[in-house]
This record gives structure tokens, C-alpha cells and sequence, in this order.
């Protein structure tokens, strides 16, 4: 229980999760369905980057000499997250030029509207 | 649009954009930074004169033909010299060995720079893309 | 240090939760701008310049100015 | 020696050669080149089964770094028959869509489409050798964005529809994946899957809940984007409304591609000591 107090980070990327979760599930409008998963993502980002966090240690910049491995924080998840990231980016432009195109063929970007009209 | 104002400080301010975002690319490999980062910066001093000197003015500099070419080409470029360092690696020969670079000096890092330079032209062009496809729905 | 980060947090959970209850589009998506500026500062606070520097580019500036396109296209 | 590097050879080919479709402006020389190289890489794979075959299984390191830090292939029976199975295959539906293709999709989008399904089938391979947890979310991403392309790219009224609930589940479905990774992740610290199999051996007794949970995210995740029973609502729009050819490589290829990343996961990360404790296989299986 105490830990709810102590690894914030991780609880607060959780909730972030489930909020972004919610919003891409349950939201009717598309361009809400894409802010929710965009959250969704950057909440996994955060755990991630949580978890190579060490407390005391400086970003893994060599500035001047090699100072060790002890003096560095773990630098995998950040290079990692970068490629989500760009992953990130690019489905959101993808969701949202089929937003621009839904909208030129059906009239609205509701998805109930959308999927009681039948497609013809 | 026809603004005075915004074309003569656009005229001012793109270069600076431009000269940070190879700043930030040029040093990917040894500081924060790299292509993916000073790309996009780069293809926001495009979408830039794009806003302000509408179609005409931005077609002439990149047309739809170069970018496409710019694209492929770099995409072909980075395929091919990474794919020479995935195979001399992971066959054990050892042809050319990539460097671990010194901090302070940019071209002691071997062919990474190349690498994120190409990776800087093809997201600078792709964001590019997305704006103008957004934008107007042609290119 | 500890303090900040957590009233950060606390900032990004509303501003989440803004996006979900907001009804304006607009609206939304410029608290998700606000999201994204603040994620960037959190990741410099985790010690991950390059990705606080790639989110400020990217999620603030690039996938704004695509939702307001997409808006305004409808 | 030099046949260790063929399965990386095979995917560098059809990403490389995707690649230069934009630049060629007559549309045959692009039919023909996506299909000398979906071939070619064919071939490879070939050469790469009769040679584990005889020789077993081997691990290919990518780039200059080995196991824990570096990415590596790796590369038994089941990969390469699945390797040489999706690129022949590849190959026989390119050959057909080739006389079909131009029926179904309007003539400007014929580069974009072979240019998709060039990298449609990288991607597939990619997931099928690749041993590191991340490096098959990257490739199973780009399938996703592909396999989303090739469906719209007929662009009627009802395949829009069709592909934005596709797009839209898929997201979810790896997100989550992308949550089980990082769950993995923060209990054994590795992404490669015999250095995570290796600790999560060890470990797995502490972390009881937490594994329930990490194999939860993965099957629903994976469910989703291969479409197991009761996550299969978006199959029958995507499938039905795409062109012929490229529903054929959906429905043949790419769910297959998902289902050996699961039993991939389940098997070379879990193992089945773990997977034994929990009712995974009896829901997914449904064997009570």
C-alpha cells in the first residue's frame, strides 16, 4: 500500500492508462478516440522511463570524460521510447487522414452515426 | 497570405530555425538529439514558409517529384549502408569497424552521421507531407 | 525536486481527464497540447533530454497543428 | 557461413526495393520488381530451410553488439518454414494481382499498393525471426500501418469504415502488447526473449500477480490483432471490402504472423513451467 506513495511516476502513468484507455474505447467522436490513444501511448512511454530512472544520477551524457557506469541512468528506455514515439506520430496521421476522409464520404465523424448507416 | 509584416520576419527567422534543427541533427550522435528531433524542427521551418508564402512560392522550392526523390533516395541510402553494418557485424567480418566517437568532436562517430542526416531529410519531407496534405490535399 | 514532480503529475492526470469531459473539440485538443508540454518537462525531470526534446517537437507541435487541420477540414 | 545472413538479406531486399517503386514511372518494370524480389527473397528463404535443416537452429547477431545489448535473430525450424511459406506465397498472390490489379484500384495508386505490400511482408518477416520483445512491436506496428493501407487503398465508402475499425482496435491491441512489454520489462530487465525467459525462471514465484497480469495484456493484445474468437468483430468488414489480392495476403499471412508471435511469447518467453499454473491455454484453446 505504501508503495502508492512512493512510486508515484508508475501510478501515475497506470492512471494515465486507464484514462486514455476509457477515452479510446468509450468515446463516440473520432478525433477524441485519437487524443485517447495518443495518451494511452505516452502513458506506457512514462513507465518505461520511470523504470530506468535511478534516483541521484545524471542523464547518460558523456560531458568531458567518462565518469563510469554508476554515474548514468539506464539509457535503453529512452532510446526506445524515441521509436514509439515516431510510431506514435505516424498512426495518428494515418487515423487522422481516414478522419478527413470519413468525414468527405459519410457527412460526420460520430462513430454510432457512422455504423448505423449502412455503407453503400 | 499577403502580410507584410509576416514575410519580412519569416524571411528573418526560417534560416535560425534551420540552422538549429542541423545543429541538433549534426550532434544525434554524441548529445541529445538526432534525426528523428531536428527533422521535425526542420520540417517546421518548411510548413513555415509554406503558411506564410502560400503554394506558388513553396512549390517551386520542392515540388511534389523532388520530395518523393529526396525521400527515396535517403530511405534507399540508409537501407543500404545499414544494412552493410548489420551483415559485416553479425557475419564477423570485420571490414569496418564503427568507432565510439569522443564527446565534442561530430565527426568521430563513424557512419552514424550520415545515418541521422539521412533520417533528418526523410522526416523533414514526411512532415512536410503530412501538413500539406492536411493542409490544401495536394502537395 | 520530489515536490514538483508530483504536482506535474497531478496536472497531467486533470489534464487527461480535461480532454475526456471537455464536449468543445477545440478545446480538446488544446489540453491535449498542454498534456504534451508538460510530459516534455517530465521527461526532463526523468533525466531523458533527447525524448523531452523530441515530445516538444513532436507531440506540442507537429500532431497539434494536425488535429486543428483535421478540425477544420470538418 | 555467409547463409547465417540470409534471413536479414531476405527483409533488407523487400524493404530496399520497396523503396525505389516511387522513383520508376511505368507501372509494369514496378509489377515485375515486386515480384523478382518477393522471389529472390523466397530463394533465401529456401536455401535458409534446407540449411537448418541439416545443420539446426542458430542465433544471427544484427550489428556489431552481442545478446543482452544488441538485437539478434533467431532462427529454428518452425522460422524458417514459416519464412519460406509467407514469401512463396507472397510471391503467388503478387503474381496473381499483377492481371488483376487494375480492376480494383484506380491507376495512380498501383505504385503505393505494391510499395505497401512490399513492406507488408518485411514486416511479417521481421516479427517471424526477430528474438528481441521490442523490435517485434516495431515490426508488428509497421504490418499494422501496411496491412491498414492495403485495405484502403480501394477507396469506397464502406472500406473506410472498415479499415478505421480496424485501425482503431489494432491501436488498442498494441497498446496493450506495449504495456505487457513494459510489465516484462520492469520484472527481469531484458527484452530479448532467452535473457527474459532465463530470469523470469527465477522469479516468477515473487511475482505471481504480476505475471497473471503481463500474460493477460499479451493475449488480449495479440487476440485482437489475429483476431481469436471473441475479438474478432473487426475481421468480416476489413477482409470482405478489401481488393481480392490483398484479402488473400490478410487472411493468409498476416493473422499467422500475430498467432507465431503469441506462441512465441507463451512458449520462449514464459515457457511452459509458467504457463501451466495459469488457465492460459485452456481460454485460448478453449479446452476445459
Amino acid at each position: 500500500m505504501e508503495m502508492l506513495f512512493t512510486k508515484y511516476f508508475e501510478v501515475g502513468s497506470m492512471v494515465l492508462f486507464g484514462v486514455g484507455f476509457m477515452t479510446l474505447l468509450l468515446h463516440n467522436n473520432l478525433i477524441k478516440k485519437i487524443i485517447g490513444m495518443n495518451i494511452m501511448d505516452t502513458a506506457v512511454f512514462l513507465f518505461f522511463i520511470a523504470k530506468g530512472y535511478i534516483d541521484g544520477r545524471e542523464a547518460p551524457i558523456v560531458r568531458g570524460f567518462h565518469k563510469g557506469v554508476e554515474a548514468y541512468v539506464n539509457p535503453v528506455p529512452a532510446a526506445l521510447m524515441l521509436t514509439g514515439i515516431v510510431i506514435a506520430v505516424s498512426v495518428t496521421a494515418f487515423a487522422l487522414a481516414l478522419t478527413v476522409k470519413i468525414y468527405e464520404k459519410y457527412g460526420t465523424i460520430e462513430l454510432d452515426e457512422i455504423m448505423k448507416m449502412r455503407g453503400d | 497570405m499577403k502580410n507584410t509584416i509576416l514575410k519580412e520576419v519569416s524571411k528573418i527567422v526560417i534560416p535560425f530555425i534551420q540552422i538549429f534543427s542541423i545543429y541538433i541533427i549534426f550532434h544525434g550522435h554524441l548529445s541529445p538529439g538526432g534525426g528523428f528531433a531536428g527533422g521535425t524542427i526542420f520540417g517546421a521551418s518548411l510548413i513555415l514558409y509554406r503558411i506564410v508564402y502560400g503554394k506558388g512560392d513553396a512549390q517551386k522550392k520542392i515540388s511534389y517529384k523532388r520530395l518523393m526523390h529526396l525521400m527515396c533516395i535517403s530511405l534507399i541510402f540508409y537501407g543500404v549502408l545499414k544494412g552493410y553494418g548489420f551483415i559485416t557485424g553479425g557475419s564477423y567480418i570485420d571490414l569496418f569497424e564503427i568507432p565510439l566517437g569522443t564527446p565534442g568532436r561530430i565527426l568521430s562517430g563513424g557512419y552514424i552521421l550520415p545515418l541521422n542526416i539521412a533520417v533528418g531529410i526523410v522526416v523533414a519531407m514526411v512532415m512536410y507531407l503530412f501538413f500539406t496534405l492536411f493542409y490544401e490535399g495536394e502537395v | 525536486m520530489e515536490i514538483f514532480s508530483i504536482i506535474m503529475i497531478l496536472f497531467l492526470i486533470g489534464s487527461a481527464i480535461a480532454v475526456s469531459a471537455i464536449k468543445n473539440l477545440l478545446g480538446a485538443i488544446i489540453a491535449f497540447t498542454v498534456y504534451s508540454l508538460v510530459m516534455a518537462i517530465l521527461w526532463q525531470q526523468l533525466n531523458a533530454p533527447d525524448l523531452a526534446i523530441t515530445e516538444a517537437a513532436v507531440g506540442a507541435g507537429i500532431t497539434t497543428l494536425l488535429f486543428i487541420f483535421t478540425l477544420k477540414k470538418n | 557461413m555467409y547463409i547465417r545472413s540470409f534471413p536479414l538479406v531476405a527483409i533488407l531486399i523487400l524493404l530496399v526495393s520497396a523503396f525505389v517503386m516511387p522513383m520508376i514511372k511505368k507501372r509494369s518494370i514496378v509489377k515485375g520488381l515486386s515480384l523478382v524480389s518477393m522471389g529472390i527473397s523466397s530463394i533465401l528463404a529456401l536455401i535458409t530451410l534446407v540449411y537448418v535443416k541439416e545443420n539446426g537452429s542458430f542465433i544471427y547477431r544484427i550489428g556489431h553488439w552481442d545478446a543482452p545489448w544488441g538485437i539478434e535473430f533467431q532462427i529454428g525450424i518452425i522460422e524458417a518454414m514459416m519464412g519460406f511459406l509467407f514469401t512463396s506465397v507472397a510471391a503467388l498472390i503478387i503474381w496473381y494481382s499483377i492481371y488483376s490489379i487494375h480492376k480494383e484500384i484506380k491507376d495512380n495508386r498501383v505504385v503505393f499498393y505494391y510499395l505497401l505490400v512490399n513492406i507488408l511482408i518485411g514486416a511479417l518477416l521481421g516479427i517471424v525471426f526477430s528474438n528481441d520483445l521490442f523490435n517485434s512491436f516495431v515490426f508488428m506496428e509497421l504490418s499494422t500501418l501496411a496491412s491498414c493501407g492495403i485495405i484502403v487503398v480501394k477507396d469506397k465508402k464502406e472500406n473506410i469504415k472498415a479499415t478505421l475499425k480496424y485501425l482503431v482496435l489494432s491501436t488498442l491491441g498494441s497498446g496493450l502488447v506495449l504495456m505487457g512489454i513494459a510489465f516484462l520489462y520492469s520484472i527481469t530487465g531484458h527484452l530479448n526473449m532467452t535473457f527474459a525467459h532465463r530470469e523470469i525462471v527465477k522469479v516468477y514465484a515473487d511475482y505471481g500477480q504480476t505475471v497473471l497480469i503481463t500474460l493477460g495484456l499479451f493475449t488480449v493484445g495479440l487476440g485482437v490483432k489475429s483476431a481469436m474468437f471473441p475479438l474478432h468483430t473487426w475481421l468480416p468488414d476489413a477482409h470482405s471490402s478489401a481488393p481480392s489480392s490483398s484479402s488473400a495476403l490478410l487472411s493468409a499471412l498476416v493473422l499467422k504472423g500475430f498467432v507465431l508471435l503469441l506462441v512465441k511469447i507463451l512458449y520462449r518467453v514464459f515457457g511452459t513451467e509458467i504457463i501451466n499454473q495459469f488457465p492460459i491455454l485452456n481460454l485460448i484453446l478453449i479446452s476445459f
